[in-house]
């Protein structure tokens, strides 16, 4: 499934466009290991203001674990990361946080035994009164929550309910909404499409435009082309924990990106195959 | 290199007042069915430390109230080769063994406290003092002599046979009607407020006997906070309640002298040793019971604080 | 909710209450109430009130600290001994050391802090189950007690604590009795609803109580949306430390002596009156309301044995029996405000 | 894998070609609340051997409550259940896997801890030895395991690999592979493509052809219009917690099908939509 | 694995054993060892091995047994108590019924099976969770065994067994000795070792040992694949009431008398020693040879305290620290092995 020939990779440094700023995020050769599995290998990309960079590849080719390097769950073992171009040393996802980075994780999403506004809110808490009084603003919270739900088109019937008995496209909603409300600078994104029906998933699609559009950096992960390739910008594809190259959207056509994709085209050779055998044999 | 520890012994003892006797050389274990931090067995232990440093011998001190962990202490005292082991015995049965297997080793062994029917049998070279039954039986009969007919026996630990023939000590002494109480001696308050309770559900309750000094505060407490008239008696001492019963709200505190009954034995082991002495003729040496009274209370309570009585 | 949803059955204002964890725990408590209630005159009266409610308080306050705890998904075993300690360090202060009680106060307060922290710190750096950290805590502590109350007084207990200056202020504040209804009520009652109602507020209506519920349902998760995961546990410890000083200064004042060993046993007495109140051993869910109420049914259960006159000899086998009741109880109103429909 | 392509719909007891047969499941106006909550509302469908049956919806429509209530994790509140034509009532999904009936569940797949050949062999371990002696027979599970996962396009490194540590692709991944290995009769898969490449999701759309020709009756939840129309009989949408409508192939179009995936049509449009706005706008 | 796969970095094999659990454990063991070791030359000694290898085997026993419990999810706060009323039951039947020893500790058993199979029941049944149902028994179990020993012979213990019919045998089984190197070794140590290895078989090996993992991980996942997840549950707390009863017995035959508060506190010790060993008090994760370590680790410090005749008042303190110890030079030894990288 490796690289198709046709593609130039993108001349990285220095480009023009939208790209021509210190970009927000930049990682160098960064590499991770988890006891002998190597996760990540010598992996380069960046993220621009009002870009959006979609990172391709099979299960398990070290996406969501890039994703977690960018927004600070793990240090990388090697390479370098800068952050408006200074190096960054994230402790925590609460520094990301801080300089303006919002993440939907994969698999790091919700509390599942606490309600989806304690959960919409958590680590961002909206606050009212001063001093000892400080308070969490319950009330506002919850509207606020019930709003941004509606305006995705989920349309939770309890914001009290736990998230744990939510369905797993309500899960993914909420864990969407969060973040664009929280998203400050920086958008990263990890599959968040992958439970949505294909109304929400529009939505969602409508949304990352929109935060584009107001000068955010996003990073997008998903396995389906026709999601990703109108929207983004720059294509960074993995291959088991390293980089098959990074591409403008300039120097790759969506059939391209598809086949780069793992076999995009043979959906259609698919849909003959899959139909019923000749019955005579 | 194994320079220090209880294995080794003999490391002289800082500030000795060894002018009576000539410095012994040897190691002495003490193992009581009492943890450690148990009031009573503590005056014990200050006694045989106590003798320890003036004859110039290594003393360890340990206990366990679960028989199975005595024993294994006896047995870890035989592996030690110790000179000489001091135990009481409250479960006989359970300690048949270890015991038999120190005097098999060619230890010289006493029991303190209780067990004394059984010492001669397993080869105790001597007992000192009486069981918890006869201290209970003498508390029993002075409850008696001041009116009591109807008692509350306060056991802060359920299930401890020392308690337990505390109490049944008592109800030989007294004759009449012992109820018993579980309490919590690590939770006072609720301590206090069980007595409170159980004199409160039953006002024909005149006395009560608590096995502890501080379960004996809780209970001076609550008979005042009930309004009860009950009479109230315990064993042991305490700073506290020696003030109690100087003030009248204790009647008296059983006291068997227990620090005798960790100094004598390590006395008599190091007589043993040296001179083969054995003391009693296989009778028991008795250590009490005496009482603390109002009119004892001054002189004992300086002591008390002291930690020897 | 503005509009009704046609996916949503109608419930009831009574199912809609029980179905929360604490009035699960209420149920409990009326059952075990009534049952006693039942069984003995003085137990319902204002004097029997008095009485269990006594020992209840100061369980209260430490069973309300620990589910806090447990919410954030830790155990702190060495609560217990650490009442012991902070009063065992205030009495030898203001007795052997001349301090007012006070200022005695105060140091084993500093005290009690750096145990919490410490305890937190240990917690939160190696990883290590906090079960075995404050195990260790909780043998360390009682062998400190012991050890050192032994080598300042020789004996296993330290008294005087009457002697001492600023002794009758700080005994009125926080063990003294307040006449109500013809008898005395402890201060401590008034220490404890104030304790649960703080939780309450700090737990349900504040950023720390919303970090507590998050680090205790999944840390992971919460450490990656920003919470700091690490200072919400230490505050935690530090919380439970505080507790313990507040109970053992009220013991030790009430008192006026402290003896080497108390306290210890205290820690499971402390995680069961939580669980019977609706937290739960893994974290994340609970509520300071339900521990105080299950605090108050472990002291009825445990007074009302008494009360009744039962066989002391069976004391702790009534006791098992009423807390399994008494869960049971409140299992089944839960279940059937979740499931019945109507 | 087992199965090749030209095998004909298997003989079930008195069939007559796909369809005619007493359905394998059949529910009747089913329904389900949880507390004060209606998941699903009167809904019946009936699963066929050799038949793919395609179960679409919005985000919280009630489609994995449905799955689950075929599985026997759910008992329906009302309505009936039917294996076989005659009423069943699973008590656990213990009893529905000894009918034949095999699940992957969108949120109750694996135990985190465990490893990867463990938890595909969880409840169906492979024994050797006799009496006393019985043992799981460890050597050929992890074999089977590694050979089942590489022909899925999986490669998994290290098959003691706890699960927690897998991605979310590789994860769902063990799930699908467990369930057609162990399919006896029934299929049942409840968004098993969601986290998957489009490598992956081929061979399970492939996997799902396979099983249908075998003569299984397939139950196939997706939310995307191209995995569903080609290989779906029957098509059962449902809305908020009620059913509007079952569709047999003949009866819709692949385009009324998308529509009625609420906007699927709007895809397109979209893709337009999410360009850049006009700098002179 | 047949080819190697460039995403695996090489790791050596001493990381690879180190990365198990037992293992880190194991080195935990080797430090308190060396410390006890190096302050007493009796503790190193064959007698000494003897002596504390004794104490840990009855331990042991019951750390596997509750070491499997807690890897399924649950807790069993009544066992210590149990190994007691096993005990008690044998020792009554045998001395005041005439009973021959082995039927006695046949209708022990027999008890133990009901109690563990109630405890299970409940558990399962009511969704209670396992520590309050169980600290239930453990309060009733506790009532019981006073309650019916005072009633029975008036103290609160039970002896004579010597006399009973088939006593020496039994002994010989269970509680008797056996030499070697120069000393007696106990024989429950071979059970221990006999406990341990079908323990350690059945969890990896069989297909109930695959479902303890699943219950205690996932319990609802694991229901959905199909895992009798109530007759897992039950079965296991059947087996630590087995357990209990073998060291109940083991206990009884040796000092042929049992007091009624006997094994009280210990369940706690079986729960810390599975814990040391590595096991997650939240279930899915731990080893039967890790809980054996565990046993170990704690009969060694415990003993090895008394041999370094260090101040029995500080005793606790000594405990606290070695077990803290312990821990964390296991937790270090696993920290590196995962993660330096070569
Ligand atoms: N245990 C539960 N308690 C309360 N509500 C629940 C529970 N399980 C599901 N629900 C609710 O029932 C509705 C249907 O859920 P379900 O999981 O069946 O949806 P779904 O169609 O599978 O959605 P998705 O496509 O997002 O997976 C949801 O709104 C959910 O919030
Ligand atoms: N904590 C961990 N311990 C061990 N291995 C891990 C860990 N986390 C991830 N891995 C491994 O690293 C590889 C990359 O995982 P990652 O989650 O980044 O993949 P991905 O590209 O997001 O895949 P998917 O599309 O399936 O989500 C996987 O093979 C996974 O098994
Ligand atoms: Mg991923
Ligand atoms: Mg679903």
């Amino acid at each position: 499934m490796t690289g198709p020939e046709e593609i130039r990779p993108d001349a990285v440094p220095g480009t023009g466009g939208p790209g021509t700023a210190v970009p927000l995020l930049e990682v160098r050769r960064a590499g991770k290991t988890f006891g002998g599995v190597i996760a990540l290998r010598d992996v380069s990309t960046r993220v621009r203001a009002g870009e959006v960079t979609c990172v391709l590849g099979d299960n398990g080719a070290g996406k969501s674990t890039l994703i977690k390097i960018l927004s600070g769950v793990y240090v990388p073992d090697s390479g370098e990361y800068l952050v408006d171009g200074a190096p960054a040393a994230f402790g925590s996802p609460r520094d990301a946080l801080d300089r303006g980075i919002a993440t939907v994780y994969q698999d790091l999403a919700m509390i599942p035994l606490m309600s989806v506004w304690r959960n919409f809110f958590l680590g961002s808490e909206l606050s009212r009164g001063w001093g000892p009084l400080r308070r969490f603003d319950v009330v506002r919270a919850r509207r606020v929550v019930r709003e941004e739900l509606r305006s995705m088109g989920i349309d939770i019937r309890d914001v009290d309910q736990p998230v744990g008995t939510l369905s797993g496209g309500e899960r993914q909603s909420v864990a969407i909404a969060r973040a664009v409300y929280f998203g400050a600078r920086v958008l990263i994104l990890d599959e968040p499409t992958s439970a949505l029906g294909v109304k929400q998933a529009g939505v969602v699609l409508r949304y990352i435009a929109q935060a584009r559009d107001r000068g955010l950096g996003v990073v997008f992960i998903t396995h389906n082309p026709q999601h990703a390739y109108p929207i983004g910008d720059r294509f960074l594809v993995l291959n088991r924990g390293t980089s098959l190259g990074e591409y403008g959207k300039g120097d790759i056509t969506r059939d391209e990106l598809t086949s780069l994709m793992a076999g995009g085209a043979e959906l259609e050779q698919l849909a003959h195959e899959l139909g019923r055998p000749d019955p005579a044999g | 290199s194994s320079g220090r520890g209880g294995d080794q012994g003999a490391t002289v003892p800082a500030g000795a007042a060894n002018a009576a006797a000539p410095a012994a050389e040897g190691t002495f274990a003490v193992i009581t069915h009492a943890s450690a931090g148990d009031a009573f067995w503590d005056v014990v232990k200050n006694g045989a430390e106590a003798a320890g440093k003036r004859y110039g011998v290594t003393v360890t001190y340990q206990g366990d109230g679960d028989p199975a962990r005595q024993s294994q202490l006896i047995d870890q005292a035989v592996s030690q080769k110790v000179d000489g082991i001091v135990v009481s015995m409250a479960n006989p049965d359970a300690l048949k063994e270890a015991v038999g297997k120190a005097v098999a080793a060619r230890i010289p062994v006493i029991t303190i406290n209780s067990g004394g029917d059984f010492s001669r049998e397993f080869g105790a070279i001597t007992h000192v003092g009486q069981s918890e039954d006869v201290a209970g039986r003498g508390a029993g009969e002075k409850l008696k002599a001041e009116g009591v007919t109807k008692l509350l026996c306060v056991i802060h630990e359920a299930g401890n046979v020392g308690l337990d023939q505390r109490c049944n000590g008592a109800t030989k002494g007294l004759g009449g009607t012992v109820e018993r109480l579980q309490v919590d001696v690590g939770n006072l308050a609720d301590a206090t407020s069980k007595i409170k309770a159980r004199l409160q559900s039953d006002p024909s309750l005149n006395g009560v006997l608590t096995l502890n000094p501080a379960v004996a505060v809780a209970a001076r407490d609550a008979i005042a906070d009930a309004g009860s008239a009950a009479k109230l008696g315990t064993f042991d001492l305490s700073a506290d309640v020696v003030a109690a019963i100087r003030d009248g709200e204790v009647l008296f505190a059983v006291d068997q002298q227990q620090y005798l009954q960790g100094w004598l034995p390590i006395t008599f082991l190091v007589l043993y040793k040296e001179n083969l002495n054995t003391v009693g003729g296989g009778l028991p040496v008795n250590t009490g019971p005496g009482f603390v009274t109002k009119d004892n209370a001054e002189q004992v309570a300086k002591l008390a604080e002291n930690g020897t009585r | 909710m503005t509009v009704a949803d046609e996916r949503l059955a109608r419930t009831g204002l009574t199912r809609r209450l029980l179905i929360r964890p604490e009035l699960g725990a209420v149920v409990g408590a009326f059952v075990v109430f009534a049952f006693f209630a039942g069984q003995s005159a003085t137990f319902r009266s204002v004097d029997g009130l008095a009485n269990w409610l006594d020992p209840a308080a100061t369980l209260g306050i430490m069973a309300v600290a620990i589910a806090l705890l447990m919410i954030g998904g830790e155990f702190d075993l060495s609560a217990g001994v650490l009442t012991g300690t902070t009063g065992l360090i205030m009495v030898i202060l203001a007795t052997r050391y001349g301090l007012s009680v006070w200022t005695a106060m105060l140091a084993a307060l500093a005290a009690a802090l750096l145990i919490g922290f410490l305890n937190g710190l240990i917690v939160v750096r190696t990883r290590l189950p906090s079960f075995i950290v404050t195990l260790a805590t909780f043998l360390m502590l009682q062998g400190v007690n012991l050890g050192v109350t032994k080598a300042l007084t020789g004996t296993v207990q330290v008294g005087g604590l009457r002697r001492a200056e600023g002794y009758e202020e700080a005994r009125a504040l926080l063990a003294g009795t307040v006449p109500l209804g013809g008898t005395d009520f402890r201060v401590a009652i008034a220490w404890w609803v104030a304790v649960t109602a703080l939780a309450t507020w700090v737990l349900t209506r504040t950023r720390p109580g919303n970090w507590i519920f998050a680090v205790g349902g999944d840390e992971q998760a919460a450490r990656a949306v920003g919470v700091p995961a690490e200072r919400t546990k230490i505050a935690l410890f530090m919380t439970t430390a505080v507790a313990a000083w507040l109970v053992g200064s009220i013991m030790a004042l009430r008192f006026t002596s402290v003896q080497a060993n108390s306290g210890i046993g205290q820690e499971f007495v402390y995680i069961i009156a939580a669980v019977i109140g609706g937290c739960l051993l893994t974290g994340g869910y609970g509520s300071a309301i339900g521990a105080s109420v299950g605090a108050m049914i472990f002291g009825m259960a445990d007074k009302g044995i008494v009360f009744a006159g039962w066989d002391a000899d069976w004391f702790t086998f009534f006791l098992g029996a009423m807390l399994l009741l008494a869960t049971l109880a409140n299992r089944f109103v839960r279940r059937y405000a979740e499931e019945v429909k109507r």
